[in-house]
């Protein structure tokens, strides 16, 4: 399952389309609009995507998960349009028989999108203004 | 030929428009697209070293070719997340 | 939040546990019964536990990981009693500035649980026989 | 002094009982009371080794000393999650 969508994000929707009878353990990463930004508070994240590539380098994150971790199932939702502070932006769910393989093909799946697939992201700050914002350096990462 | 470059994020603020056309040898590279986008649009050009392209939805190297009607696409750093 | 409970396990609520304005990245874990038993299919696990002390050693990791990770918020609850193939057995939630302490804090918990926390499953299987297991060697554990 | 043991999981349904009474020397460790059990229920001799004792709610080493009128906890190997 691979979605780009401007609704809140459900996350018990997405844990469900991992399910299967051979999971025994499921990992969730979710990023949520954090309200620190450097001078003023973040009142919201806007996205834009490059939509037909987007959904295509989701797809090969998803291939490549599975050869990877054999066996494992995953599902990534992105959030697009403005999202308010406390919210979801993205949702990854990894199914997989053991923790180990749901733990790396998370971690893995999210550090990959985030290098990876055209998703941009402006900054609403609450006095007004507004950047774009490229990812931090390695450590800083969220 | 005549390429229609479709500009995302901070490439589409910076300019206020979301595609430009751009005229190039037949048969240019993504290096020359590159050139040619920081000649013609030099508001651009800061920000152009950062920036990769992709080709039919595809990440393309500096040195490949743009086929003719191709989809062609500036990617300035990605924050999805 | 700690809760071992007979009830099945309302994953939004444990994860809404640990919202917070400073976190940008939450992590779960959840266990869920597999149905490979290695000679007929698991029907169920029934857990049993040293409440006391269960719920003691549980507090204890949230404190530890709250120190080995400033400002990570977790929230553990486990199920008891028998629970069906499919089912969720344990829900971890973690909620960091950051995803690499989510990450972390989260895969020690589970980690830390399943040596120290007093709580014992026996699985039943489908053709009517009964085991109480241990923990898997390295490697094999879910 | 008497000291009631609380069993667990594979150790209770193996005596089939949730508790066992030992007559153990004051000021008798752990180590002790590992033996006695061993003595008086033979069958939970061989799970014995790889169990752990719990004093009020902490996990407790061999040579600790169990203090009169705690409560005590025979810990056989977790298996939570």
């Amino acid at each position: 399952m691979i979605e780009l969508t401007e609704q809140p994000i459900d996350v018990g929707r997405v844990i469900q389309r991992v399910c299967r009878p051979t999971a025994g353990a499921v990992v969730v990463f979710l990023g949520v609009v954090r309200e620190d930004g450097q001078t003023a508070k973040t009142a919201a994240l806007e996205y834009e995507c490059y939509r037909q590539m987007a959904e295509a380098e989701l797809e090969k994150l998803q291939s490549e998960a599975a050869s990877r971790w054999p066996g494992v199932s995953c599902a990534i939702v992105h959030r697009l349009g403005r999202v308010p502070a406390g919210e979801t932006t993205v949702a990854i769910a990894v199914s997989a028989a053991h923790r180990d393989d749901a733990y790396s093909a998370n971690r893995w799946l999210i550090d990959q999108l985030k290098v990876r697939v055209p998703i941009w992201k402006q900054e609403h700050l609450t006095d007004g203004t507004s950047r774009w914002l490229s990812q931090p350096p390695e450590g800083e990462s969220r | 030929m005549n390429v229609r470059l479709r500009l995302f994020a901070v490439m589409r603020t910076t300019l206020g428009r979301s595609h430009v056309e751009l005229e190039l040898p037949d048969g240019a590279t993504v290096a020359q697209l590159r050139s040619k986008l920081a000649e013609d649009y030099p508001a651009l050009s800061p920000l152009l070293p950062t920036c990769l392209f992709a080709i039919n939805g595809n990440y393309a190297r500096d040195e490949q070719t743009i086929p003719s009607d191709s989809e062609v696409a500036c990617i300035p750093p990605v924050s999805g997340g």
